[in-house]
């Protein structure tokens, strides 16, 4: 029942999660394994062209599971070591956009008043120009792009709502006993969010990170497939499918399999993302409608 | 006594939450005759609001009324009642009206719109009768311009406004039977004065009775005929209210009164008793109210009393009355926690 | 500067060897009655419509038909001497006896689109603009051997030239589009090129222009009042979509009649689908990795890598050409043989090229001091073997190429970046020299001059189209022996000793030449395709009566606003 | 309410000028010279005839000053890559964008809500919990990918819509209005189509989550203890309240539309802002993708003032003061 103190309950056990959210860890698991032990679960390299001639666009075959590509890579061990590239950067850009939208809403809504006032009305500012314009502008601009340029400007543009999130949150606590207590005892404000406001917000940050994981995959493949995206001879998820996209009909295997593991994973994070905020705090989440639409592409 | 309005037998509503079953009713029976005034009273969490919803069936999940349970209402036993047929009883036959007046009314339709709805789903009077039915209610409960006030929102009345609103939307049918929880508790002294007084001025004037429900022993005072304490879920004393507050008998009962600073003027919780109700998720074994009684020995560890009748009309939940002897104080075993 | 010409349609490419269908000539449409819509799913929209300036394959195709020669060249490209060439704006031509200068005799039936007769005047404007460096025409080049023209009466001008040459018809006639005088001379020629004039052109030919909405939309109509009789078809109507896909849908959907360029996959989808059929379609165009003398950013310094001849040799052998042409062409692409492409009459297909050989490839960049290092990239005085090819992602063929290049470099311990960029930046590039290794392809003029425009010295950029500055006395003095040669047989041998002296020196990996596919609706009846652009008969192409669907019967008048 | 609108419209203003300054900034930290790449057409004389002309030899501050004037008054310059002023470009191509957004939202919202009142209704029951997984699911694809397998869905294996807006539309000016009109609503089908599901989710999730906050309040346990239905209950009591805020939702999904308009503008070829934009990035045509920017960001201050505004006039609580 509601407690008091300082610390949320530990969080949702993996029994109180429902059967989709299980399976959807499952999925997630699997993915971060392919990623990590990509090197172990085959045997050629994601640029290596096996036979340009002989061994172009096979279809799913004993040794090719994935069938290859047009240009005689291996479609699975591309799809493995994609897994690295997209949830790398779904993993960093998130991991950065939280740390600063996290700090960000600490400070402003512990701070509150004009400084607040001042700070949300900076995000307002950016949440008005469309994310998925804003980059494709920058990238334009500075294409090529190299992969850590992309990471952080994504990074970069996707702050703003875990920040309102984490604004709302230090605005409840700030007022709450243990931290006023701690005031009271002299503690300095920079020591109040380090110790008590940033631990208490870090669950629904968590939430939110996970969905925006989800929607910087979309968003990476999106702008692949623009062509602004990752380049070759890397290989991300949305590179693969932007390099087979118009050989649809003929090899349908280079086009599915990067589709299917960008849905899948977008969807599991999703479920996920959305079954702890249920369980969390059913009304905590989304800090503000728009969230709803994180871009990209949503939609 | 004659045959009751209404008769609660073994009321139990339990809910089934990922903490565990929280036992928020358990085991309660009461009776109201008609055009009788019975008051519930007991702090909260004790589970007189969830008594009033389950009379009702308003209980969503978690929560659920336990088989077992009767809540028998001019002899038909309401929790046996399909949709339809309990659809028709509510804000029709027994009506109810609720603690915060600001909340309870929707905002974003006029006031008038609100009680003309109930004319309509249940008398199916058309829009323009139902309005000026609603008219007429509004301004029988005492609302000044009540054709005007009608076509405005709540949030533009005061809150003795919304609460008399929420009086003629309970009335409009002329149920048999008024719920009123905790009608005046978030209203200013005065204005609770007034409520109460045109709540018993409708009650003659139509004839039910009433179900107050509400944490003040002034209220109860001033309205009511019978008493039901309740604790822990549970009734813990019941007697007419002039035999309550002249012989109370259970140390509940007692810690209330003793904490009532004076009449129709309390609107702080009753803090004086030490501790706060246990968690309906785990009552502690024996009785419930142990841990905060100044008289508590081993066997109200041990064992759950029963409700001793004390005379015809007066019955309580405690050990002592088998064991008067023991009605010696010393403090509570446990101090309990406090926030 | 032909070069600049089709190197702009920088589109999907395919080469099939025969050319031209089955030749239905003018006379077997004879029966068939005037009319009918064609739709051409565009790539790329044009840049502009002044015959001098535009550089894009849209541009040319609408200017080309709009306006016209003095006399046409024939089908089969023969540029020395007026062999061949067919009257047009000039009813007929006499020449000087000295050959220093051509009479030509105007068509006195000849007309513009805005109905004032054409004169002997629009022919010296013409001439005198293309050749005004205000207005930067970068086929002013070609015009090179053409010193003016005169006006002896309104229907009589006469060209003057600075030197006697076998090609001196051939320039004036070929390179020259005559335009009205009345209409461009309102313009300062150096606001010409953003003027509105640019975008609503003014010509002879048997169309006339319609309307241009820029980005989706170009028109133009059979000129009916046209001294040459008016096209058969009603109407031409380019719509532009950059995406190649949604056009190859559109075209298998009868919305478009024609798409350019079809890649294999889109030929293998339509095979077998009714109403569509293969449109092949020769062109004067070869495709190569070209290696940069020069540093990217340095103009002045040679290139670090591939100033050296062991290098370039190297990356030649260390390509299989074969291979990656059947990976990108399936079994439709055609093998390069040299710097040309094959459809010259100068061509020959026996140049000693180096052959695909990986281990010499190593051997000779071990040679050349650049060592595998740990990460088994090849260096030398401790920077690494790491080169910027460009590419323009407008062409899925090159871009293949890319992929494929840079996978097989990377095996002998090359590093590529590839620099894919839309067409216009990739131009930008190529035009700067901003490059290590470049993706190009190349179009060539028909006459033997066009190799000069490319490889020889006097062309190295910003003079010219030699983006690689590749020098070499011995192939311009060669090649300069071949244009001078009034007799083809000579022309062709010295022309093979100068594709000989490039092949030698290895500027390039020479990786296909360019024959297109498209696809195409079968209501059409085609008139001969010629290779330096399919398009120049279109005035002659006929839907017959019973095959017309409801856009056909539109008839002619302007559309609504 | 007078002195709301004109905080909102104070606050829209400084977000435009934020953007026009970064947009300005952005485009002078860039690499290259805005006409660096037209080499072959454009002479160096024209060059620095146009370059004067437009004052790009101008101080930085007197050209900032310049854009900002320009940019209040909807002048972005001349693109490049279409030869003909960028507002002329812009004034085509957004009603286009409009269009395609305007009907995607109505058909979003529309589906959305009664998607959302069908789980609230029927909440905890097989049939919600499906409905909620395809939501879900739609929420979960990225938008160029539903685009392309509706185009070769419908036009390519089952060709019974035309797959993009570049040919008929290309032909209207000789089609009767009648053929015309319905010419130009297939044309919208399948475009209108993938947005509407994309947004659609969106839409249901968030419905749903405000129906789910509203049902636990008192008013909706008063409206019960009146004897409605379920039915109406959802229906009548909580969906007018969880509706307010769906209002705002409006505004704030259109930075998310805009963005999957641009891969659905791409994909099926429709000439609106988002077709524009990508192409002009192919192009390098600077001054079309920041007017491109600017404009979109207009539109989504705009739309959310006005949704703001529709807040404040259905909301009883606002509107009376």
């Amino acid at each position: 029942m509601p407690t008091d103190g300082p610390r949320r309950r530990a969080g949702p056990g993996w029994k109180q999660l429902t059967p989709g959210a299980r399976a959807a860890c499952g999925v997630i698991v699997l993915f971060v394994l392919a990623a990590v032990f990509a090197p172990l679960l085959t045997r050629y390299q994601p640029w290596q062209q096996l036979d340009v001639v002989r061994l172009k666009s096979l279809p799913p075959s004993l040794a090719h599971p994935f069938g290859t590509d047009r240009f005689s890579r291996d479609v699975y061990t591309r799809v493995l070591y994609g897994a690295r590239v997209s949830l790398a950067i779904g993993a960093l850009a998130v991991l950065l956009s939280s740390s600063v939208g996290t700090l960000y809403g600490a400070v402003a809504g512990y701070a509150g008043g004009v400084v607040d006032t001042v700070m949300m009305r900076i995000i307002d500012t950016f949440l008005s120009v469309p994310r998925v314009l804003l980059l494709i502008a920058v990238l334009a601009l500075w294409s090529p792009v190299p992969l850590a340029g992309l990471i952080l400007l994504i990074g970069l543009t996707g702050w703003f709502d875990i920040a309102r999130i984490v604004r709302a949150q230090a605005m409840a606590l700030r007022d709450r006993e243990f931290v006023v207590a701690a005031r009271s005892l002299g503690a300095r404000p920079s020591a109040i969010v380090w110790r008590h406001v940033l631990p208490n917000v870090l669950a629904p940050v968590i939430v939110a990170g996970m969905l925006a994981v989800g929607n910087v995959i979309v968003l990476e493949a999106g702008l692949s497939f623009l062509g602004i995206g990752v380049r070759e001879p890397t290989a991300s998820w949305g590179t693969m499918f932007q390099d087979a996209a118009n050989q649809f009909v003929s090899s349908w295997w280079a086009v599915i399999f990067p589709g299917v593991a960008i849905v899948a994973t977008v969807l599991a994070l999703n479920t996920l993302g959305d079954a702890l905020r249920d369980l969390l705090d059913p009304r905590q989440l989304p800090a503000h409608p728009g969230s709803e639409f994180q871009e990209p592409a949503h939609g | 006594m004659a045959e009751p309005l209404l008769a609660i037998e073994n009321l139990r509503t339990y809910f089934h939450t990922a903490g565990g079953v929280a036992r928020a009713v358990d085991g309660l029976s009461l009776t109201v005759a008609p055009g009788e005034t019975v008051g519930v009273v007991g702090e909260s969490g004790c589970g007189k609001s969830v008594t009033a919803l389950s009379i009702l069936r308003l209980i969503g999940a978690p929560g659920r009324i336990e088989s077992g349970s009767r809540i028998l209402f001019q002899g038909r036993d309401l929790l046996s009642l399909d949709g339809r047929a309990m659809r028709a009883v509510r804000g029709n036959r027994i009506a109810m009206i609720f603690q915060e007046p600001m909340t309870a009314l929707n905002p974003v339709f006029t006031v008038g719109d609100q009680v003309a709805e109930v004319a309509r789903i249940h008398a199916g009077a058309s829009r323009a009768e139902a309005w000026k039915r609603a008219v007429e209610m509004l301004d029988r409960v005492g609302i000044p311009a009540a054709g005007e006030r009608a076509r405005e929102y709540p949030h533009q009345l005061s809150g003795g406004m919304r609460q008399r609103v929420m009086i003629a939307m309970a009335l409009m049918m002329q149920p048999d039977l008024l719920i009123a929880d905790e009608p005046t508790t978030a209203l200013d002294v005065t204005i609770q004065a007034q409520i109460l007084e045109l709540l018993a001025e409708l009650q003659r004037q139509f004839g039910m009775s009433v179900l107050l429900i509400t944490h003040d022993f002034g209220v109860i005072a001033e309205t009511a005929s019978r008493v039901v304490v309740m604790y822990g879920g549970e009734a813990v004393e019941q007697a007419p209210v002039r035999e309550l507050f002249a012989h109370p008998h259970h140390p509940y009962t007692q810690g209330l009164l003793a904490a009532m600073p004076r009449l129709g003027a309390s609107r702080e919780r009753l803090q004086t008793i030490p501790g706060t109700v246990p968690a309906p998720t785990d009552w502690p074994a024996g009785c419930r109210f142990r841990d905060r009684c100044a008289f508590a020995w081993e066997r109200c560890e041990r064992e759950h009393p029963a409700l001793h009748q004390l005379s015809a009309d007066h019955a309580s939940r405690c050990h002592l009355a088998v064991e008067p002897e023991r009605r010696v104080a010393h403090p509570p075993a446990a101090p309990a926690e406090i926030a | 500067m032909r070069t600049l010409r089709l190197a702009a349609c920088c589109l999907p490419i395919v080469w099939l060897a025969a050319c031209g269908r089955g030749e239905p000539s003018a006379s077997s449409a004879a029966g068939a009655v005037d009319g009918g819509t064609m739709v051409i799913a565009a790539p790329g929209d044009a840049d502009n419509l002044l015959p001098p300036l535009s550089v894009t394959i849209l541009g040319r195709e609408v200017t080309d038909l709009v306006f016209d020669h003095l006399a046409e060249i024939d089908d089969s490209l023969h540029t020395i001497g007026d062999a061949g060439f067919t009257p047009r704006l000039a009813r007929s031509w006499t020449w000087a006896p000295d050959s220093m200068s051509v009479v030509f005799h105007l068509d006195p039936r000849a007309r513009w689109h805005d109905g004032q007769p054409v004169t002997a005047r629009d022919v010296r404007f013409s001439l005198a603009l293309y050749k005004n460096p205000k207005l930067g025409s970068p086929f002013a080049p070609a015009l090179a051997n053409v010193d003016s023209v005169s006006v002896k009466d309104s229907l009589t001008a006469i060209a003057w030239f600075h030197a006697r040459q076998p090609e001196s018809f051939f320039d004036i006639a070929y390179q020259l589009w005559v335009m009205p005088e009345h209409v461009y001379a309102a313009v300062p020629p150096e606001k010409l090129a953003t003027s509105e004039l640019a975008r609503r052109p003014v010509g002879s030919g048997r169309f006339r222009f319609v309307s241009w909405q820029p980005g989706s939309r170009l028109e133009i109509q059979a000129d009916t009042a046209n001294y040459r009789g008016r096209a058969r078809l009603d109407r031409v109507i380019w719509a532009i979509s950059p995406d190649n896909d949604a056009s190859f849908a559109q075209v298998m959907s009868g919305q478009a009649d024609l798409l350019e360029n079809a890649t294999p996959d889109q030929l293998k989808a339509a095979a077998g689908h009714a109403g569509i059929r293969p449109f092949p379609w020769p062109s004067l165009q070869y495709a190569f990795m070209g290696m940069n003398f020069r540093s990217a950013k340095q103009r002045t310094r040679p290139n670090r890598f591939f100033a050296d001849l062991r290098v370039r040799r190297a990356i030649s052998m260390a390509l299989d050409r074969r291979a990656m042409l059947h990976n990108v062409f399936d079994s439709l692409g055609a093998i390069g043989y040299g710097p040309f492409p094959r459809v010259l009459s100068t061509a020959d297909t026996t140049l000693r090229i180096p052959p695909y050989d990986v281990a010499h490839a190593q051997a000779l960049l071990d040679s050349a001091g650049w060592r595998t290092g740990p990460d088994s990239i090849r260096r030398k005085d401790g920077r690494p073997f790491e080169i910027r090819l460009i590419a323009p992602t407008s062409s899925a063929f090159r871009m293949s190429y890319a992929v494929l290049i840079q996978d097989a470099l990377r095996k002998v311990g090359v590093k590529v970046d590839i620099d894919a960029a839309p067409f216009p930046v990739f131009f930008a590039k190529q035009t700067a020299g901003d490059f290590d290794a470049v993706l190009a392809g190349y179009s060539t003029d028909p006459n033997a001059a066009g190799a000069v425009q490319s490889w020889g010295t006097k062309s190295i950029i910003p003079a010219g189209g030699n983006y690689l500055s590749y020098s070499d006395p011995t192939f311009d003095a060669l090649v300069d022996s071949a244009t001078a040669s009034f007799n083809a047989a000579a022309a062709k041998a010295y022309a093979t000793r100068a594709y000989q002296t490039v092949a030698d020196d290895a500027p390039a990996v020479w990786l296909y030449d360019v024959l297109s596919v498209g696809l195409i609706n079968t209501r059409f009846h085609e008139a001969p395709l010629r290779a330096d652009g399919w398009w120049e008969h279109l005035a002659d192409w006929t839907i017959p009566p019973a095959a017309r669907i409801d856009r056909d019967r539109i008839g002619l008048g302007a559309p609504k606003p | 309410m007078g002195r709301r609108v004109a905080a909102r419209l104070g606050q829209a203003i400084v977000v435009l000028w934020v953007v026009a300054t970064l947009a300005f900034f952005l485009i002078h930290a860039a690499p290259g010279d805005p006409f660096g790449f037209d080499a072959p057409s454009i002479t160096p004389a024209t060059r620095a005839f146009w370059r004067h002309q437009f004052g790009y030899d101008r101080p930085l501050g007197v050209q900032y000053a310049r854009w900002l004037d320009n940019v209040a008054h909807g002048r972005f310059g001349y693109s490049q890559s279409l030869h003909e002023p960028v507002r002329d470009a812009i004034a085509q191509a957004l009603p286009r964008t409009l269009l395609l957004m305007g009907v995607a939202l109505v058909a979003a919202f529309a589906i959305g809500i009664l998607l959302a009142l069908f789980q609230v209704q029927h909440r905890g029951t097989r049939r919600a919990r499906w409905a909620g997984t395809i939501a879900l699911l739609f929420y979960s694809l990225p938008d160029f990918w539903l685009a392309m397998v509706l185009l070769l869905a419908f036009a390519y294996w089952v060709p019974i819509l035309p797959a993009g807006f570049t040919v008929d539309p290309v032909m209207h000016q000789y089609m009767a209005p009648i053929p015309a009109l319905v010419d130009r609503l297939r044309h919208l089908v399948l475009p209108a189509l993938t947005l509407t599901l994309l947004t659609t989710a969106g839409v249901a999730r968030f419905q749903r989550n405000e129906l789910l906050e509203v049902l636990p309040l008192d008013f909706i346990r008063t409206a019960r203890a009146k004897g409605l239905d379920e039915r109406a209950v959802v229906r009548r009591h909580a969906l007018r309240n969880a509706l307010l805020p769906t209002i705002t939702l409006a505004g704030l999904a259109l930075p998310a539309l805009l963005g999957g308009a641009v891969f659905v503008e791409k994909v099926f070829s429709w000439q609106g802002m988002g077709w524009l934009t990508v192409n002009a990035i192919g192009m390098r045509d600077y001054p079309l993708v920041m007017a491109a920017v600017i404009v979109a960001t207009c539109m989504v201050v705009l739309g959310n003032l006005l949704a703001d505004l529709a807040y404040a006039a259905a909301d009883p609580r606002l509107r009376a003061d």
